[in-house]
């Protein structure tokens, strides 16, 4: 693949992955495996940014919520951030809108740990 | 077009191996056929999932290994599209149908699961659903999507 | 993956009714799997432009009607794409491969005729073409792209 | 379709097609079916607008190098505009570059008759 799929950053002792691919269920295991290795380390606060991407299934959305639980054990927390309408609709299908807290902005999703 | 057709119906059949990365393809392949035959745009999201759920399942609980291979058989007529989506089956996976699993999986999910949400969604964006056990020894996942969901003829 | 396969290699099968409006959906298919496996911009360019020519003339050449169906085999290994496309054949263009019928056909072509610049396209942008007839009557057209054409293993 | 794959207006004595889809062979077939049309009627010149594609089979570039022979044998002509680079390429390959005139912009076409 010409471009890697997803890329972690920091700010501060907040992890920030942007997803740069569809996450259909070939993505969604990089996506499992990039938030297991966060979540195994002392982080405890994840970011994750949607706002490339047009497309979620329900293995993502699973990977989402498992690494969420998690991190919320530890007194940590994963929220999102730009939400496309379609990605809005299949979370909010499946219930996650529920579980996950999603932002407009990075900026929004970092002010809210 | 056969003279023993009654209705206009076409088939087109698409077999890859069993892995995630072909899923891409399906779905590539799968939009621009609903683009051109007119679903509307929410229409066309809602089956590039359920495409994706349906081959994802059948590649991960539905093969033995990636040569093991699934098929997507799609038939188009002119009120609607009809998904199925064929695997050779796993070994201890042979049940999920019968004894009432496919009831177990739905009455399990919940929001805050992990997993289990895949069949859920293709039930809720599909016309029409129908799972059956194939002479594979895999199975059959079977999705309808009418061409004007408002005024199914 | 199966024990008996010496190098890896994979095998994608589509099959579509003969029509030229299955032809875009069959090229989206093939631009997800080339950009996928790692081909330029230009070679997917390619690569989609054979796959219209081929397609094409096996619907118009080789098919007796829109039920005969094509057939798109791609096969990927580490070092190569291949497509090979299968048609049934049409009455009157049986010949078409025997008689010189190609040579004549690439001997004709000129910049200012209507026709025939297909196959000068597919053997010109192609790393490798072979035409033979098949047991259905109809003719196998095999084209194939090395993954880096400036240094083919 | 949603779209039409082409639309045709005029500009004093010239037609000018605009073509909106990819001209593969199904599309290859509209514009065949258009061009005809509009040759068999007293109509000299056509100007085919390539601007909003991205390719072009042999079967479309047969179809514009039939017409542009057919107008000249009326002494009319037609000519494109807006080839994007993977269109030239085709045209180069197959020759058509020289039987027919390309232009950059729908002004410089339409002054070249
Ligand atoms: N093609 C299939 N073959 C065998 N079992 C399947 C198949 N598809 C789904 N299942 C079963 O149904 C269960 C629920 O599937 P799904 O709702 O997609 O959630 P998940 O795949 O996340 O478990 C799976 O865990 C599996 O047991
Ligand atoms: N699949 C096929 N089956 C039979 N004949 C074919 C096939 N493909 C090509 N041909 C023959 O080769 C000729 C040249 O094909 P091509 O170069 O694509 O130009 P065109 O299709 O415009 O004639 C065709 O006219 C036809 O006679």
């Amino acid at each position: 693949m010409a471009q890697e799929s997803m890329t972690t950053r920091e700010s501060a002792d907040v992890k920030i992955v942007d997803v740069n691919e569809d996450l259909g269920s070939y993505v969604a295991a990089d996506l499992r495996k990039t938030l297991d290795d966060l979540a195994s380390q002392k982080t405890q606060k994840i970011v994750v940014n949607l706002s490339q991407i047009q497309h979620i299934n329900s293995t993502a959305i699973g990977a989402l919520v498992g690494t969420a639980k998690k991190l919320r054990q530890k007194d940590g927390d994963l929220k999102v951030y730009g939400l496309a309408d379609n990605i809005r609709r299949t979370f909010d299908l499946v219930g996650a809108s529920s579980v996950i807290e999603s932002y407009n902005s990075e900026s929004s999703a970092l002010a809210a740990f | 077009m056969a003279p023993e057709q009654k209705r206009w119906q076409e088939c087109i059949e698409l077999k890859v191996p069993s892995r995630f990365s072909y899923i891409p393809s399906i779905q590539a392949f799968i939009e621009q056929l609903v683009q051109q035959i007119g679903f509307c745009q929410t229409r066309l999201q809602d089956i590039k999932l359920i495409t994706d759920e349906i081959c994802s399942n059948a590649i991960e609980h539905g093969s033995e290994t990636a040569a093991s291979g699934i098929e997507l058989i799609c038939t188009l007529d002119t009120s609607r599209l009809e998904i199925l989506v064929r695997d050779k089956g796993k070994r201890g996976q042979g049940d999920w149908l019968t004894g009432g699993r496919l009831d177990e999986v739905t009455r399990d999910r919940a929001p805050h699961h992990e997993r289990g949400h895949g069949i859920y969604i293709v039930r809720r964006l599909s016309d029409y659903l129908e799972i059956h056990p194939n002479s594979q020894g895999g199975t059959d996942v079977r999705v309808v999507f009418h061409r004007s969901p408002s005024t199914p003829s």
